[in-house]
This record gives structure tokens, C-alpha cells and sequence, in this order.
């Protein structure tokens, strides 16, 4: 058992592997070779993974130790990997969702040179990295690398198209936002290693059972982390970086920014799930802000026009919802919306991907319209999806989404009320989307109009195999309710996620809530059925729409209340403190080196007997001040 | 209070005869070699050599000795005194120098002590040779330099760098004996040698640059070029006559001589009796010290034969030539023979 | 012996370089008075190095070694120093070594 | 008092006096001369400290190697006691005076420390070639192997030196 879970490494390393030789290649080899390269160490990453989740679920969770990482004196933070339940589920759908997209990218890439395609692939095989030993390190150091390199990848990746400024307006954005959080996240680490001697889980998940934390410690602790998870999974007050992220290739939208990046907040915490149940006000403080995040950005998603915009603020959205779960303490519930999201919001962005290929990189829906009859698998899965999203039976969505508003219930009657509102908004937006861009008449120009076609193959397949995920993929954490032995899930993850205690509603409470959001929600797609389906194009937005349209103004409130003080403090500083404190210092010490070196210069005979002699001479009087006089 | 100084009377007394047996006889082997290097030289060349001194010129060294103590001696104006008196001791006494570690046979058994017949085993055995050779160069550089004469300067210079050039390649050539033997003691590796076969066998190549190096150590032919006639006049002593020129001489001979029993003791087993297991013969051990003693210098002769025998057949070399021989054929060969015997040990040890 | 011993005798040495230094102008002099203050420290060191038995001098040796390999490269260079300012100026005296200061 | 120590002393007589030598010759080649004998003494002072290896390395490297490169360039550059041109007496004699002040001030410094230390003489195997060539090769083969890079680089700069352009 140990010796075959030593191998772990690979897993990781595979994907660095790929990123070496497409990055070093990248100017000498053919585009079939980086694709080849790219795809297949995902996918043998991904074997891998299936095989690690096959052996955790037979023989349980195993840290396999490879070298001493840091030593400091008493710290020891060692190079550790740790595949569990948890992990294992994350590598899955790490590398099962990132080789989909990496086959997806290579037909979506095509038109790039062999250079900047062999870039591209780099990369996305360095996220991949990142995010396995954010997901695989067996200690917090080690997830912080992953954590950085993952911040690095998608500041790369958004920034892709580098000749555009916007984009790497973008890109710093997306980059300056997440140092925030790591900032928080770092010191949380510091934190933990002062209080605890190092950062292993396995130790501090000991420490905190033991009830060793004090409670402002954990408090504190559990804050910094959700700060720094905040920043990475985007949620109020960082999350604006997120929507400008779309300026990536929409294949990076997908793996990065639907699927795996920003999901690594929700895999943090749900780690660190035993010192978050520690501490209430933090559970108090993550939902609250997870519920505020989820109903703004579905807000904002309805009068979006931007194809990938309305998804990525849908992204924004459901990954509010995890963290509602999250902080209502249904950890599992969380992670299960993980992993259906992932697919389905992996084949959302896919078939948009789609849609814009189609279009040649129109992203605008006012300009699509009927798309349907022509990309017909693609309207098809795009349907699946949203159908998913929705949470209409037997979707996967449905499961998830149901596990975590009937935590809301649990905890309160009108929390799920507003949760349940933010499902129907989801609900509305998608099926706008889909309505707009999918039916109705075509409402480009000509041009457009003859060059729609499908994708091709390589494209679709990864499409349809998402679709099928996102039907079938929740059927693992099928609740009670409707099968015996049901919610194998979070039975499987028991081992790092304690099942919540506490009495159930009760069976009947359950179907009712089903029920009612299941009817709920196809009221509202009914309602955007009648309003979208004969889409026109109607004027400028007025009033609240117009407001939602500039989402909330959140932009320009950061741009009036923080970076507008903070340019005038630094150029102040500039004006007074630099050019007359900091000039005044250094040319003052300029001058005083000129001024004395010319009366030293008088003792540089530039004889070297001299020199000798006076060096003798201190030495002398060195050693008379050392043996005689200090006593 | 100079009474209580505990001296092994006995220890210096034995160490003592021992010296003066052994520089005698140095000085009797090289005065005779004077006498072989005419007679071989005659031979070689079909003619007759001395035969005037006694019978077949025996004699020969003895009057040749006695002409140069008679002989004017003439030190120059204009040079330094000292200096110039100093030379040719210096030379004298290096040569001399190395035969302290020789080990010369084994011990004899007398007067119920135990003598050995090595002046001194220490275990630094062979660096103390490589000290006293380094120290040679200064016999010739100090009369060089202090006859005040332009060809005496450049011969000197010239005998300096030759010696320091070859010095380097003999070093390197010996490293891969004492790899095999892992000990620097004369004693050690003369027994070693005696139980593991001689050294030659392992070693052809590291023996053959060690040779080439005692030639031109020793300033013999073909590396003669401190004292080459033609070019230089008569070479570093051409300002000396009398007894110190014959100091000059006789080192050399005494070099050889030396370099020989060095040469026999690293390589051929030193007194090792070839092809027999003589400690299965169970004869009496002062015997067969004595035995191995007469092995040794039989294998000493030979090779001084050898020496004559290149000086008479092999023209000398250009100085550029030996340069080049030295630094860019020896030194490279010896390193790979040095590398190629670690390896080989290394595999053989695994 | 007592170590004071080595003591005097290696700073006697060692001051005699430092005479040898100051008043000598000649580069090849001055150079060899380093190497007595440089043998001076030398012969310490193995005097230290004798003074715990048994085992406990073996860095100090060693040092020592190391001390006389720097010293023949530093010598090598340091000659072929001399021997370019020889050319440059043909004279050795370290008076004439006087351009740093312009 | 016994053997070592009339032997200890007569070296250091040797010692000093021939260092002295060095340092007052007029003839740069009686200084190297001079120097090989301050050397030799010294070399002795390692004998009976038995550090044989030392001495004998001290022999081949100073005597045998750094002495012979002075001769060398000594007699290329055919100096002689009128080379040396006077030196300002004053700073002569300021030269001695510190130089004698700061042995003054040593000495004075060790002796109002009591040392009582020994050193081992004539035995102990510190010094021998087996014990210090194992340490070399095992602890201190890192700095070996640097060494010998030094050595290299220090024969190459020569020669890029020496070069005439």
C-alpha cells in the first residue's frame, strides 16, 4: 500500500513535464507534437488519478513524504504529497475536466502560431501542475505553492493575447486582486506555524480537535483563509476580477475559471473544515458573504449581453452558493456542487467556445440569434447544461443545488428564501442566454450568417462527453430521499469531512422543498420562454437595468474610494516626501562623500610602504587598546 | 646537566656506519661508473677504452681523481665566492641524499640487534625523494648563476626548467604506483612487490615515463642540454676546474646511481629475487639479506648499464623538442596512466 | 614543549616579515617577507595542532596545507605581477608602483 | 633540559637568524638563499612536532617549487645589491620601530596571560600521511578538489600574464 502510493509524484509532475518541453520546444516542434505532448500527459495524469481514487477508496488516504521542503531550526516543513477522499476527488476532476479542455483547445487554437500555440499548451500544463500540488500538498506551505502558480497560470493565461492592452489590463486586475487574498492567506499560514510548529494538515487538524486554539486565534486564522479564499474563488469584496478574466481564450475560461482555480477557496476550506467549525462568527461571516456574492452576480448575469460575461458571472454566482454551504457547515454538499459545477459549467464555457468559433469571436448576443439549426450538437449540450445549472431532476445541478439549500432550510427559513430566489435568477439568466443565442432569427450580418458551422469533431466530442457528466454526475449523491443507501458522496468523503450531526427535516419536508424549487424553476424558464424566445433588439437599458448592466457600478466605486486615493497619496509622496526628504538625503550623503574623500585623498601617497606602515600601526594600536586599556 | 641527555648510543652508532657504508659505497659505485661510461663507450664504438692504469685501466678513476685535487683552482673575479663554492656541495650533497631511504636489503641479524638496512623508513619514503630531487636544481642554478657568465645563466636556466618539467610527469607516473600500494614507505613497497609480483608487470607505461624522467633528471643524454657543448660551451660548470668540477661530475654519476637503485626498488622489486619463493629456502637470514643485497645491485647495475648505453646510442634532443616531449607527451600520458590504474583499482575493488 | 614557546617564536618571525615589508623597496624582497609571515602562521597552527592529543589537530594541519596551496598560486601569480611591471618599468621598486595614486 | 629541547632551540636560533638574514642581505639572491635556510629550520620545527607530511610538503613546496620561481626571476631580471636604491632613513627606521613595538606589544600581552598549554612533541599521529590523507580525502574533499581548480586558474592567469603581447 505505502510503496504503491509513493509513486504520486507523477501525477504532478507529468503536467510539469509537458510544460517543459512545450515550453522549451515550443519554437522547434509542429503543432500535432504540442498537442500530442499537452493532451497526453494530462490524460496519463488523469489515469492516474483514476487509479489513486480506486486504491483511496479501497485503502484510505496516504501522505507520502519526500524530502525536507524548509528547516528552520525546530520548523520542518517537509515536501509532502497527500492523496485522501478529498483529494482524490479533486484530481479527478482536475485532470478528467482539464484533458476534455486540452483536447477542446488544440481544434480551438489552431488559427495561433506554432510558437504561441506551443505557449499556450505550456501554460495550461503549468496550471494543471499548480493546481495538483494545490490540491495534492499535505501541508498548507505546500497548497500556497500551488496557490501561487495557479494565480501566476491565469495572470499568463488572461494575458495571452498580449498585444492587447485591455487585456493586460485584465490580467493585472485578475493578478493584483488574488495577491490581495494571498496576502491574508500567507499570514493565516505564518499564523498556524507560530501557533502550531508547522503547517501539516494532519497536525493542525490534530491541534484544533484537541482544542488547542484559542479562540481569537482561530478566529483570526479562520478569517486571513477566507480572505485568501475570497481573492481566489472570487467572491465579494475581490470577485470583479473574475468577469474581466473572460479576455483569455475561452478554453481558459473553462478549465481556470469555472472548473478548477477558483474552486480551490472551496477545497481549502473544506480542508481546513475542522478549524472552521471551531468558529462561528466566521461560518456566520462565510455564509453571509457567500449569499450576498450569489444574489449580486446573478443580478448582475441578467442584463449581461457578453456571452462568456453572463457565464462568468454565473461562475461567480454558484461559487457564492458553495460558500454559503460552506459556511452553513455542509462541507460535502459544497464540494458535491464542486464537482457537478465543473462539469457543467466547464461545458457551458465549452459550448460558448463553440458558439464564438462559430461566429468568428463575436461574443455578443444581441448579434446571435437561431444558432440552434445550424450548431446543433453544440445547442443541444448547451441546453444539457442549462437544464443542469437550473437544478431540473434528474440533472446533476438538481442534487447538488437541492443538498445545499436544504442546509439553508436547516438553518433558516429565510436564508433559504433568498437562496432559493438566487436559484431562480440562475435559473432566468441561463435560459435568457440560451433563448437569445440559441432561437429565434438570426440577427448578425451577413458575413457571420454564411460563415456559421459546426465545430469540428475534436471540439464537440469533449462536449458531448460533458453533457453526459452533467446529466449523469450528480447521480453519486443522490440523497435518501429517493434511494436507499443514497448519498455515497459524502459517505466517501466521511474520512476528512465528519458528517453533520443533527436531526433531518424529515423525508416529506424534503420532497416539499423539492418540489417547490423544481416547480419554481420551470415556471421561470417558462417565463423567459415567452419573453426571449422572439428576441429584438431593443434600445439603451434604463433604470435598475441599466444599473445591472454596469454591474451594481462596483468597478467604478473600487476605482472612486481605493485607487483613486491611493494614486493621490502616491504622488503626494512623490511631489513632497521624495523630492525633498529622499533627494535631500542622498545627495547630501553625495556631497559629504565628495567633501571628505578630498581631504582623505591627502593620505593616498599611493606608496605601498606607507600603506603598510600604517596598516602596522593600527594593528598596534588595536591591539594596545584591546589588551591595555579596556580593563 | 648535559649528563642527563639519554642518547641510544648503540641506535647511532649502528645508523652511523650504516651512512658511511653506504656513501662510500655510492662514491666507489659512481667513481667506477666513470670508468664503465669509457669502457662501454669503447665498446659501443669498437675501440679499446682505458688500459693504461692498472689492469684493463682499473685504476683509471683513482688518477683521475688525483689529476683534478691537483689541478689550479681558479674561482672567477668577478662572481661570488660563497656562492660559487656552494654550487657544487649542494650538488654533491643532494645526490648523496636519497640512498637515506633505500631500503638496501633486509635486516641483518649482529650483535644481537636487529639492523636494518635502510638508513631511515619513514613513511613519507618516496615525497622525501621528490624533496631532495626538487632540491637538486639549486646545485646547478647557484654555480650558474654565481660564475657571472652569460652561457653558465642560460645553461643553469635551462637545467632548472628541464628538472621542474619532468619532475611534474615522474610525479604523476608515480601516483599510479602508490595507488596500487597506498603507502608512500620504501619498506612497504618493496614488500608488496615481493608478495604481488613486481611492479613493472602492472605499470609498464608509468615505468617508462619514470625512466624517461630519471634520464632527465640526471641530465643524461638525450637530455644533456645544460652542458650542451655546442651550444652553451661547456654548460653551467664551465667556469669551474679542479675538485669542484669533478663535484659536478661525480653528482651526476652519483644520480644515476641513485636513480637506478630508485628505479629497480620502485619497479623491479628492489632485492626481490626474481622467479623464487626464498623465504621457502630456510637459509640462515644475514645470508639472505646479503643474498637480496647482491640482487638489488645487480639489478641497479643494469640499469646504469642502461644509461650508458642511451648516452652512447640516442642524439640530443632540441630544447624545444624536450619541452615538448615533457609537457605535451609525458604529463597527458602519465595522467591517463593515472586515471586508467584508478579505474582499474576501483574495479577490481568493487 | 611549552605552546608559549612556539608562540614567541612564530610572532618573532612573523614581525620580522612586517620589518622586512616596511623597509625593504625591492617587490621580490617584500614578497618574500610574506612568505615568512605566512610560514610564520604556519608553524603556529601546527603548534596549536599538537596541543590536544590525540586526534583532536587534524583541521589545523590540513589548514596548514591549504594555506601552502594558496600560497604557491598566489606566489605564481604574484611573480608573473612582478616580473610585467620588470618589462613596464624595468625596476622592481615598489616606489614606481605609484599609479593609484593619480 | 633535554635532547628536544637544545634541538627545539637550536633551530629557532637558525630560525630567526637566517630570517633576519633575509630581510638585511643586500643581494636578493643571498635573501632567497637565506630564505630556503629559514624554510629548512622550519621544516625541522615540523619534524619534531612530528607533522612528517607538513615538513616534507613544506620542503618540496616552499624550497623545492616557490624558492626555485624567485631564483628564476631573480636571475632573469640580473639583480644585484646596486638595484636596490637607498631608502629614506626615517621611514627605515619607522619601519623597525613599529615593527618592533608591535612584537613588544604581543609579547607583553601573552605574558600577562598564563598559558600553560603543552605541545606534544615526537609523538602523536596526527601529522602522519595515512591520517591526514584519509581526513583529506573524505571531510576536506570538497576544498581539495577547489584547490586544485585555484591551482589552475592561478597557472593560467600567470601565463596570461606573462605573456608578451
Amino acid at each position: 500500500m505505502e510503496n504503491v502510493l509513493q509513486i504520486v509524484w507523477l501525477i504532478p509532475f507529468l503536467p510539469l513535464l509537458g510544460f517543459l518541453v512545450n515550453g522549451l520546444g515550443r519554437k522547434y516542434m509542429p503543432k500535432a507534437m504540442v498537442s500530442i505532448v499537452g493532451c497526453g500527459v494530462i490524460l496519463a495524469s488523469f489515469l492516474m488519478s483514476i487509479w489513486v481514487f480506486i486504491h483511496v477508496r479501497e485503502g484510505g488516504g496516504y501522505v507520502a513524504d519526500y524530502f525536507n521542503f524548509i528547516v528552520v531550526d525546530k520548523l520542518k516543513i517537509p515536501f509532502a504529497l497527500q492523496v485522501d477522499e478529498l483529494s482524490s476527488l479533486f484530481l479527478m476532476i482536475i485532470t478528467g475536466v482539464g484533458f476534455l479542455i486540452h483536447v477542446y483547445s488544440t481544434a480551438y487554437m489552431h488559427e495561433e502560431k506554432p510558437e504561441h500555440f506551443g505557449r499556450y499548451f505550456a501554460y495550461l500544463n503549468l496550471f494543471v501542475f499548480s493546481m495538483l500540488l494545490l490540491v495534492m500538498g499535505a501541508n498548507y506551505v505546500i497548497m500556497f505553492i500551488g496557490w501561487e502558480g495557479v494565480g501566476l497560470c491565469s495572470y499568463l493565461l488572461i494575458g495571452y493575447w498580449f498585444k492587447n492592452v485591455a487585456f493586460n489590463k485584465a490580467a493585472n486586475k485578475a493578478f493584483v486582486m488574488n495577491r490581495i487574498g494571498d496576502l491574508a492567506f500567507l499570514i493565516a499560514i505564518f499564523w498556524i506555524i507560530a501557533k502550531v510548529g508547522n503547517a501539516n494538515y494532519a497536525d493542525v487538524i490534530a491541534f484544533a480537535k484537541a482544542g488547542k486554539f484559542g479562540a481569537s486565534d482561530i478566529t483570526v486564522i479562520t478569517l486571513l483563509l477566507f480572505v485568501g479564499a475570497t481573492g481566489k474563488s472570487a467572491q465579494i469584496p475581490l470577485y470583479t476580477w473574475l468577469p474581466d478574466a473572460m479576455a483569455g481564450p475561452t478554453p481558459v475560461s473553462a478549465l481556470i475559471h469555472a472548473a478548477t482555480m477558483v474552486t480551490a477557496g472551496i477545497y481549502m476550506i473544506a480542508r481546513s473544515n475542522a478549524l472552521y467549525s471551531l468558529s462561528d462568527l466566521t461560518m456566520h461571516v462565510v455564509t453571509y458573504v457567500g449569499l450576498a456574492t450569489a444574489i449580486l452576480a446573478a443580478t448582475i448575469a441578467v442584463q449581461q449581453n457578453d456571452i462568456k460575461k453572463v457565464l462568468a458571472y454565473s461562475t461567480v454566482s454558484q461559487l457564492g452558493y458553495m460558500f454559503m454551504a460552506l459556511g452553513l457547515g455542509a462541507y460535502s454538499a459544497a464540494v458535491f456542487h464542486v464537482m457537478t459545477h465543473a462539469f457543467f459549467k466547464a461545458l457551458l464555457f465549452l459550448g460558448s467556445g463553440s458558439v464564438i468559433h462559430a461566429m468568428s469571436g463575436e461574443q455578443d448576443i444581441r448579434n446571435m440569434g437561431g444558432l440552434g439549426k445550424k450548431l446543433k450538437i453544440t445547442s443541444f449540450t448547451f441546453l444539457m447544461g442549462c437544464i443542469a445549472i437550473a437544478g431540473i431532476p434528474p440533472f446533476s445541478g438538481f442534487f447538488s443545488k437541492d443538498a445545499i439549500l436544504l442546509s439553508a432550510f436547516e438553518e433558516n427559513k429565510a436564508l433559504y428564501a433568498v437562496a432559493l430566489l438566487g436559484a431562480l435568477l440562475t435559473a432566468f439568466y441561463m435560459f435568457r442566454l440560451f433563448f437569445i443565442t440559441f432561437t429565434g432569427k438570426f440577427r448578425g450580418t451577413e458575413d457571420q450568417a454564411h460563415h456559421v458551422h459546426e465545430s469540428p469533431l475534436s471540439m464537440t466530442l469533449p462536449l458531448i462527453i460533458l453533457a453526459v457528466l452533467a446529466l449523469a454526475g450528480g447521480w453519486v449523491g443522490i440523497p435518501e430521499v429517493f434511494m436507499k443507501g443514497g448519498d455515497k458522496l459524502s459517505a466517501f468523503l466521511s474520512p476528512v469531512i465528519p458528517v453533520k450531526e443533527g436531526e433531518s427535516p424529515g423525508h416529506s419536508t424534503e420532497l416539499a422543498l423539492m418540489a417547490i424549487s423544481t416547480i419554481a424553476v420551470l415556471a421561470v424558464i417558462a417565463f423567459s420562454w415567452f419573453r426571449f424566445r422572439g428576441y429584438q433588439r431593443k434600445g439603451e437599458a434604463q433604470g435598475l437595468a441599466k444599473v445591472l448592466e454596469n454591474k451594481w457600478y462596483v468597478d467604478e466605486l473600487y476605482e472612486k474610494i481605493i485607487v483613486k486615493p491611493l494614486q493621490q497619496f502616491g504622488s503626494f509622496l512623490n511631489d513632497v516626501f521624495e523630492r525633498s526628504v529622499v533627494d535631500g538625503l542622498v545627495n547630501g550623503v553625495g556631497r559629504a562623500v565628495s567633501y571628505s574623500s578630498r581631504q582623505l585623498r591627502l593620505l593616498q601617497s599611493g606608496q605601498v610602504g606607507s600603506y603598510v606602515l600604517l596598516m602596522v600601526l593600527s594593528m598596534l594600536l588595536i591591539f594596545v587598546l584591546q589588551f591595555f586599556l579596556r580593563k | 646537566m648535559l649528563l642527563n641527555i639519554y642518547i641510544d648510543w648503540a641506535f647511532v652508532l649502528e645508523k652511523f656506519l650504516l651512512v658511511a657504508v653506504i656513501v662510500t659505497l655510492s662514491l666507489v659505485i659512481a667513481m667506477y661508473t666513470t670508468y664503465a661510461e669509457r669502457k662501454v663507450a669503447a665498446w659501443l664504438q669498437d675501440r679499446r677504452g682505458p688500459n693504461r692504469a692498472g689492469p684493463f685501466g682499473l685504476l683509471q678513476p683513482l688518477a683521475d681523481g688525483g689529476k683534478l685535487f691537483f689541478k689550479e683552482e681558479i674561482i672567477p673575479l668577478a662572481s661570488s665566492k660563497f656562492l660559487f663554492i656552494l654550487g657544487p656541495s649542494l650538488a654533491m650533497i643532494t645526490a648523496t641524499l636519497t640512498s637515506a631511504v633505500i631500503p638496501w636489503g633486509t635486516s641483518l641479524h649482529l650483535f644481537g640487534r636487529d639492523i636494518s638496512l635502510q638508513i631511515a623508513d619513514v613513511n613519507i619514503g618516496i615525497l622525501y625523494i621528490f624533496g631532495v630531487v626538487s632540491l637538486g636544481v639549486y646545485g646547478i642554478m647557484i654555480g650558474g648563476w654565481a660564475s657571472n657568465n652569460k652561457f653558465s645563466l642560460l645553461a643553469a636556466i635551462r637545467g632548472a626548467s628541464q628538472m621542474i618539467s619532468y619532475e611534474l610527469a615522474m610525479g604523476l607516473a608515480l601516483i599510479a604506483l602508490l595507488m596500487m600500494t597506498g603507502s608512500l614507505q620504501m619498506s612497504v613497497i618493496v614488500k608488496n612487490q615481493v608478495a604481488n609480483g613486481w611492479h613493472i608487470i602492472y605499470q609498464p607505461l608509468g615505468f617508462l615515463i619514470f625512466f624517461v624522467c630519471a634520464l632527465a633528471e640526471c641530465n643524461r643524454t638525450p637530455f644533456d642540454l645544460a652542458e650542451a657543448e655546442n651550444e652553451l660551451n661547456f654548460g653551467y660548470h664551465q667556469e669551474y676546474s679542479s675538485m669542484k668540477l669533478g663535484f659536478y661530475l661525480f653528482a651526476e654519476y652519483i644520480n644515476m646511481f641513485i636513480s637506478s637503485a630508485v628505479m629497480s626498488t620502485l619497479y623491479f622489486g628492489g632485492y626481490d629475487i626474481p622467479f623464487v619463493n626464498e623465504a621457502a629456502w630456510n637459509i640462515d637470514a644475514n645470508l639472505l639479506a646479503l643474498i637480496g643485497f647482491a640482487v638489488l645491485m645487480a639489478k641497479t647495475f643494469f640499469f646504469l648499464f642502461v644509461f650508458l648505453w642511451i648516452r652512447w646510442t640516442i642524439p640530443r634532443f632540441r630544447y624545444d623538442q624536450l619541452m615538448n616531449l615533457g609537457w605535451k607527451k609525458l604529463i597527458p600520458l602519465a595522467l591517463i596512466n593515472m586515471v586508467v590504474t584508478a579505474a582499474v583499482i576501483l574495479w577490481l575493488k568493487k | 614543549m611549552p605552546i608559549v614557546y612556539y608562540l614567541y617564536l612564530s610572532l618573532a618571525l612573523f614581525c620580522i616579515g612586517i620589518v622586512g615589508v616596511l623597509t625593504r623597496r625591492n617587490a621580490i624582497i617584500i614578497f618574500m617577507c610574506i612568505e615568512i609571515m605566512l610560514n610564520a602562521v604556519n608553524l603556529l597552527l601546527v603548534a596549536f595542532s599538537k596541543m590536544h592529543p590525540p586526534k583532536a589537530g587534524i583541521d589545523g594541519q590540513l589548514f596548514v596545507f591549504f594555506i601552502m596551496v594558496v600560497a604557491a598560486a598566489e606566489v605564481s601569480v604574484g611573480l608573473a605581477i612582478i616580473v610585467m611591471m620588470y618589462r613596464r618599468i624595468h625596476s622592481v621598486d615598489v616606489n614606481f608602483l605609484n599609479r593609484l595614486k593619480h | 633540559m633535554n635532547i628536544t629541547q637544545i634541538l627545539v632551540g637550536s633551530l629557532s636560533v637558525i630560525t630567526l637568524f637566517s630570517a633576519l638574514m633575509v630581510i638585511i642581505s643586500r643581494n636578493p639572491v643571498h635573501s632567497v638563499l637565506w630564505l630556503i635556510v629559514t624554510f629548512f629550520s622550519i621544516s625541522g620545527h615540523y619534524i619534531v612536532l612530528n607533522a612528517q607530511f607538513l615538513a616534507i610538503v613544506n620542503i618540496i613546496v616552499y624550497a623545492g617549487a616557490i624558492m626555485v620561481l624567485f631564483l628564476f626571476v631573480i636571475m632573469l631580471m640580473n639583480l644585484n645589491r646596486e638595484t636596490e636604491p637607498q631608502k629614506n632613513k626615517w621611514l627605515k627606521l619607522a619601519g623597525v620601530l613599529s615593527g618592533g613595538s608591535l612584537l613588544l606589544v604581543i609579547v607583553a600581552a601573552l605574558h600577562t596571560g598564563d598559558i600553560k598549554a603543552m605541545a606534544q612533541v615526537k609523538e602523536g599521529d596526527i601529522g602522519l600521511i595515512g591520517t591526514l590523507g584519509k581526513e583529506l580525502f573524505s571531510t576536506y574533499v570538497v576544498p581539495f578538489e577547489i584547490s586544485s581548480i585555484l591551482f589552475l586558474s592561478a597557472m593560467v592567469g600567470a601565463v596570461v600574464i606573462g605573456k608578451k603581447e
